[in-house]
């Protein structure tokens, strides 16, 4: 094997051993594939032609915090999610219920959503809900505390395809009624159908 | 395991050396079977089994495969499987079956043969041992090309270069029947209450009640009629009217009219004394 | 986003693709990659015109078992060893001639192997061939025992850069054809031609 000496040869190994290494790459890395001592100066030299000749690919090579990579351009990035169609993040089943009740019972206090859901409520998750523009508070209970009241947003609405509430999938009948317990299992099987 | 294929690995390297640097030597002493005490446990240890030490017999002796000299290749591999013996015992039991063979093959080759073609078609006794050889010997070229061929990860690696997170964080999608299932787990959890009396009226009303507590926190208070639009139709009016009426009955809206026949107007539920007594800043 | 409909828009995306997949990509996944219906025809001449772009460079892109791929040439191996030293192991002999009775003889049960071979075959070189990714079990040979029945995987051909079985090194010419049982009472004759 011969030593690189030259500028395109270099470069040729750099591009190699970027591409191929799954990850930012330090100069004293890199430095590391030579058998001989390179100049940090030429190494640079080196990195920046191979930054510009892959200028305009849909490729490009980065220098970021941990060191040198090669990245994917954004532009690109549909492409991508075409070939991975990456299962978008799920939310879990107590974000979930919270909305639902504050969809079908709004407005509600948070006090409102616990004694229904039966647990506590994380704040955190009413503030996802908010960040998502999903909820807001419409007013304040005039209770001691005075604790805010939320209700869903025009944005819930229309991120769910809906144009009123009314168009929400109506509970199931036995729902409606005070039934006991036997026959809430037969509401919930109804209601998962 | 890797630590026994490293041992094999430094075994098969070392009798490549041996039988190099000892071919000369033998090729003096054709007959000589002297194997120096420490080689033979190197040697047999790069063995693969009892036919491999059967090639490397006959390759070493230039006996033609074909055309087998039983005897003196039965003499060797026994004088090798005794050695082994000493060294080392579980090996041998394969080697064991194939010196039995060989022993089995060469008396039956001394046996005189039929001049004419007789009742055992007159098959040679190597035949079998003789298929069986070339068969492994097939093999082990094939294990060697096969090691030979360039290897992921080895001798080339494959490319994985970095997809840059999208800067719009992907959201989890919810959909309209996934509130129903989980308002149906609340069901079947907890016990029931009034709570769960919902239907789709009752939404449209619970709609109507968000839309003027969003209307009156803005406004602050308002006539009873701005509270209306006659635009929407009749049953939006019930259903507002409906939603003021159970805004008033959970005592989130005040309804006040300050004499009579003068203005209706809402405005958002106060009550003095409590707030007073909370002293709570709005 | 517009549809890359020229050539030249097609290689860039596909060259973005294939070097960020990690992993070989079929014609149908990379059509997969565009909104557009690109022809079988026009797909491949977009994989060898890329492929004729890169020759010359220390990466190529080939075509696999599992599809198209960019991988590093053997000639830049010894700079990437230098920055990752731990490589694969060699295998041993045992463990190639265990893989060569199965890739030239499958299915074959592990009796099979044992016969060519004549010895035992430990289980560790099969669990190891296995876990690689290179044999799996795809019967069960019906004898007493039921004894299973090993073929060579995608993923074996992949590794070792073949398309197809066809594409092993052929088998040294040496049983069967040399020696027909009947000619063996005169291996002389066999073995001076």
């Amino acid at each position: 094997m011969q030593n690189p000496l030259n500028l395109d040869e270099v470069k040729r190994v750099l591009e190699a051993v970027l591409l191929s290494s799954g990850g930012a790459l330090t100069l004293a890395e890199l430095k590391r594939v030579f058998e001989v001592e390179l100049g940090n100066d030429f190494l640079r030299r080196a990195l920046e032609g191979l930054k510009s000749d892959w200028r305009g690919r849909a490729v490009e090579l980065v220098l970021v915090a941990d060191g040198w990579r090669f990245q994917t351009r954004p532009d690109v990035q549909p492409y991508l999610d075409r070939l991975n169609p990456e299962k978008p993040p799920r939310y879990s089943r107590a974000v979930l219920e919270t909305l639902a009740v504050i969809a079908y019972r709004q407005p509600v206090t948070r006090g409102d959503v616990e004694d229904i859901r039966g647990v506590a409520v994380n704040s955190q998750i009413v503030r996802a809900l908010e960040e998502r523009g999903w909820i807001e508070v419409v007013g304040h209970k005039e209770v001691p505390g005075r604790p805010a009241l939320f209700a869903t947003t025009k944005q819930f609405l229309s991120d769910l395809n809906l144009r009123a509430l009314s168009e929400l999938p109506p509970l199931p009948e036995l729902a409606r009624d005070l039934i006991p317990q036997e026959s809430l299992e037969e509401g919930a099987v109804a209601s998962s159908s | 395991m890797s630590e026994v294929l490293e041992k094999a690995e430094a075994a098969e390297e070392e009798i490549r050396h041996l039988a190099r640097v000892q071919g000369e030597l033998w090729s003096e002493l054709p007959n000589d079977l002297y194997i120096p005490p420490d080689a033979l446990e190197v040697i047999l240890e790069a063995f693969e089994g009892p036919l491999d030490l059967l090639l490397w017999l006959i390759r070493r002796n230039s006996l033609n495969i074909l055309d087998i000299n039983m005897s003196a290749l039965t003499r060797q591999y026994i004088e090798y499987v005794e050695a082994m013996q000493h060294k080392r015992l579980e090996l041998a039991a394969e080697y064991l079956v194939m010196a039995a063979m060989l022993i089995e093959i060469k008396s039956r080759m001394l046996l005189p043969r039929p001049e004419k073609v007789a009742e055992d078609d007159g098959l040679d006794p190597r035949a079998e041992l003789v298929r069986r050889l070339l068969e492994y010997e097939q093999t082990k070229l094939a294990a060697r090309g096969l090691g030979e061929l360039p290897q992921a990860g080895r001798d080339f690696l494959t490319l994985s270069i970095h997809i840059p997170q999208l800067a719009a964080k992907r959201l989890p999608q919810v959909a309209p029947d996934d509130l129903l299932l989980a308002w149906g787990a609340i069901l079947k959890r907890a016990s029931m209450t009034k709570h769960h009396r919902i239907g789709r009226q009752e939404l449209s009303v619970r709609e109507h009640m968000s839309r003027i507590l969003k209307y009156l926190r803005e406004a602050g208070r308002c006539q009873f009629s701005d509270l209306f639009d006659p635009a929407q139709g009749r049953s939006s009016l019930v259903v507002s009217f409906l939603a003021l009426l159970e805004l008033v009955r959970e005592r989130l809206v005040d309804i006040v009219q300050n004499e009579p026949f003068t203005p209706i107007y809402a405005q958002i539920h106060t009550q003095i004394a409590v707030a007073a007594e909370h002293a709570e800043p709005a």
